[in-house]
């Protein structure tokens, strides 16, 4: 399931609900993140996040659909806030079901890493010293780049 | 009329997220699309152009080549930052 | 925190009170292992897991200071259960908090992998067929080794 | 007397997980302790000297030559399976 919201959410009641739907699954693995308290520019005061509503929502089902053909997995949560969000609270959550925990842990490393440079979401920091758009660090570049050679398939 | 979609900073960039305008018959692909925002504004238009630019017709993916017609929405997706 | 117990646990109450403790950290990832309903031997009755109180805490001690030692991670948490189990019951939660998602997936991964062939806990099938002793899989002791190439730390 | 400790299989072949027996004198390893079961059960014996056997004196892991006294609690630990 893909869900993207304004809505605050609560990690611990999505992945009570999630793992209540798949009791033949042995393993669970999600990632949750969360607005962190710095920005690039100082304190952060708030994060603004912009959607494309329906192609955001079918970049990420593109997304799934690719993890789904690599791994076996049963069953997958994508949870995506937009608009303001304070520090401190959860921005994405992601859980995967599968049989055997190597394709789970595959699985949510994998959606994590598209998430953050092929979901169309557009990210804006406002701290004490101004706003400012983020764009993925070069980090981020590297980590999807990773699933594009064989040795992690 | 077309509807011009900006997001992220080329929001910032255009003064807005949204604008629709008359497109003149010689636009027929973004390319043209965005040469014809050029003559109003020059800043506006390199950064459309800029090669980390995605563009979207009608809500797919397409590219900077691709047709439009008078009726369509179009959108200019900067570079995304999810998760 | 490592909590070794006989008390059957709630995932999604574990994870919110762990997320709720470390609000400067912007990755939690958490791994939930579930009785799978299916044994060696035929449908599941229940698991029997045995353990070795006070060592068995300080084997899992020595995994979670390997993991600290490999990467930045800021808090860890731990909860295994012992007795008999239920199938689709929880067995095992690890959630790892740090500031880069990187850091969080590999020390979990990494978590599950040692806790699988280093803890002292012995599992006990109850099917149909009859009862059976479990011992690692060679999939299981290969994952493990992958922590023992440089190339993943 | 010495306290001896079986768990997962071992406590099977056993019959049961926890015995204490007075060790003699020449028992000072935990070669000799297994030695000195296989006089009574060799099938046993053999199970505890297994290379898959890990071996705790007083809950610190030990190797199979670790000297033990009479007092000790011996664990014998067959393969572990967590998680």
């Amino acid at each position: 399931m893909i869900r993207v919201s304004e809505k605050p959410f609560e990690p611990g009641a999505e992945l009570s609900a999630f793992e209540n739907q798949t009791a033949d699954e042995g393993a669970i693995v999600s990632f949750l993140g969360k607005v962190r308290p710095k920005g690039a520019g100082g304190d952060l005061i708030a994060l603004k996040l912009e959607h494309y509503s329906g192609v955001t929502e079918r970049s990420i089902a593109d997304i799934v659909a690719k993890a789904e053909e690599r791994w076996s997995i049963s069953n997958s949560l994508i949870i995506h806030r937009v608009g303001a969000i304070d520090p401190g609270e959860p921005i994405v959550l992601v859980c995967v079901a599968a049989k055997h925990r190597r394709d789970a842990f595959k699985a949510a490393d994998f959606l994590m890493d598209y998430l953050k440079t092929e979901a169309y979401f557009w990210k804006k920091e406002i701290t004490s010293a101004g706003e400012e758009w983020i764009e993925p660090r070069k980090g981020d570049y590297d980590d999807v780049k990773r699933w594009q050679t064989s040795k992690l398939s | 009329m077309t509807r011009l979609l900006y997001f992220g900073k080329l929001a910032d960039i255009a003064g807005g997220r949204m604008r629709e305008i008359p497109a003149p018959d010689h636009v027929e692909t973004i390319s043209d699309l965005i040469a014809h925002i050029g003559e109003a504004d020059a800043v506006l238009a390199a950064a459309l152009a800029d090669e980390t630019v995605r563009y979207a017709v009608n809500e797919e993916i397409v590219s900077r080549e691709a047709a439009i017609s008078n009726t369509d929405e179009v959108a200019f997706l900067p570079p995304v930052s999810g998760g």
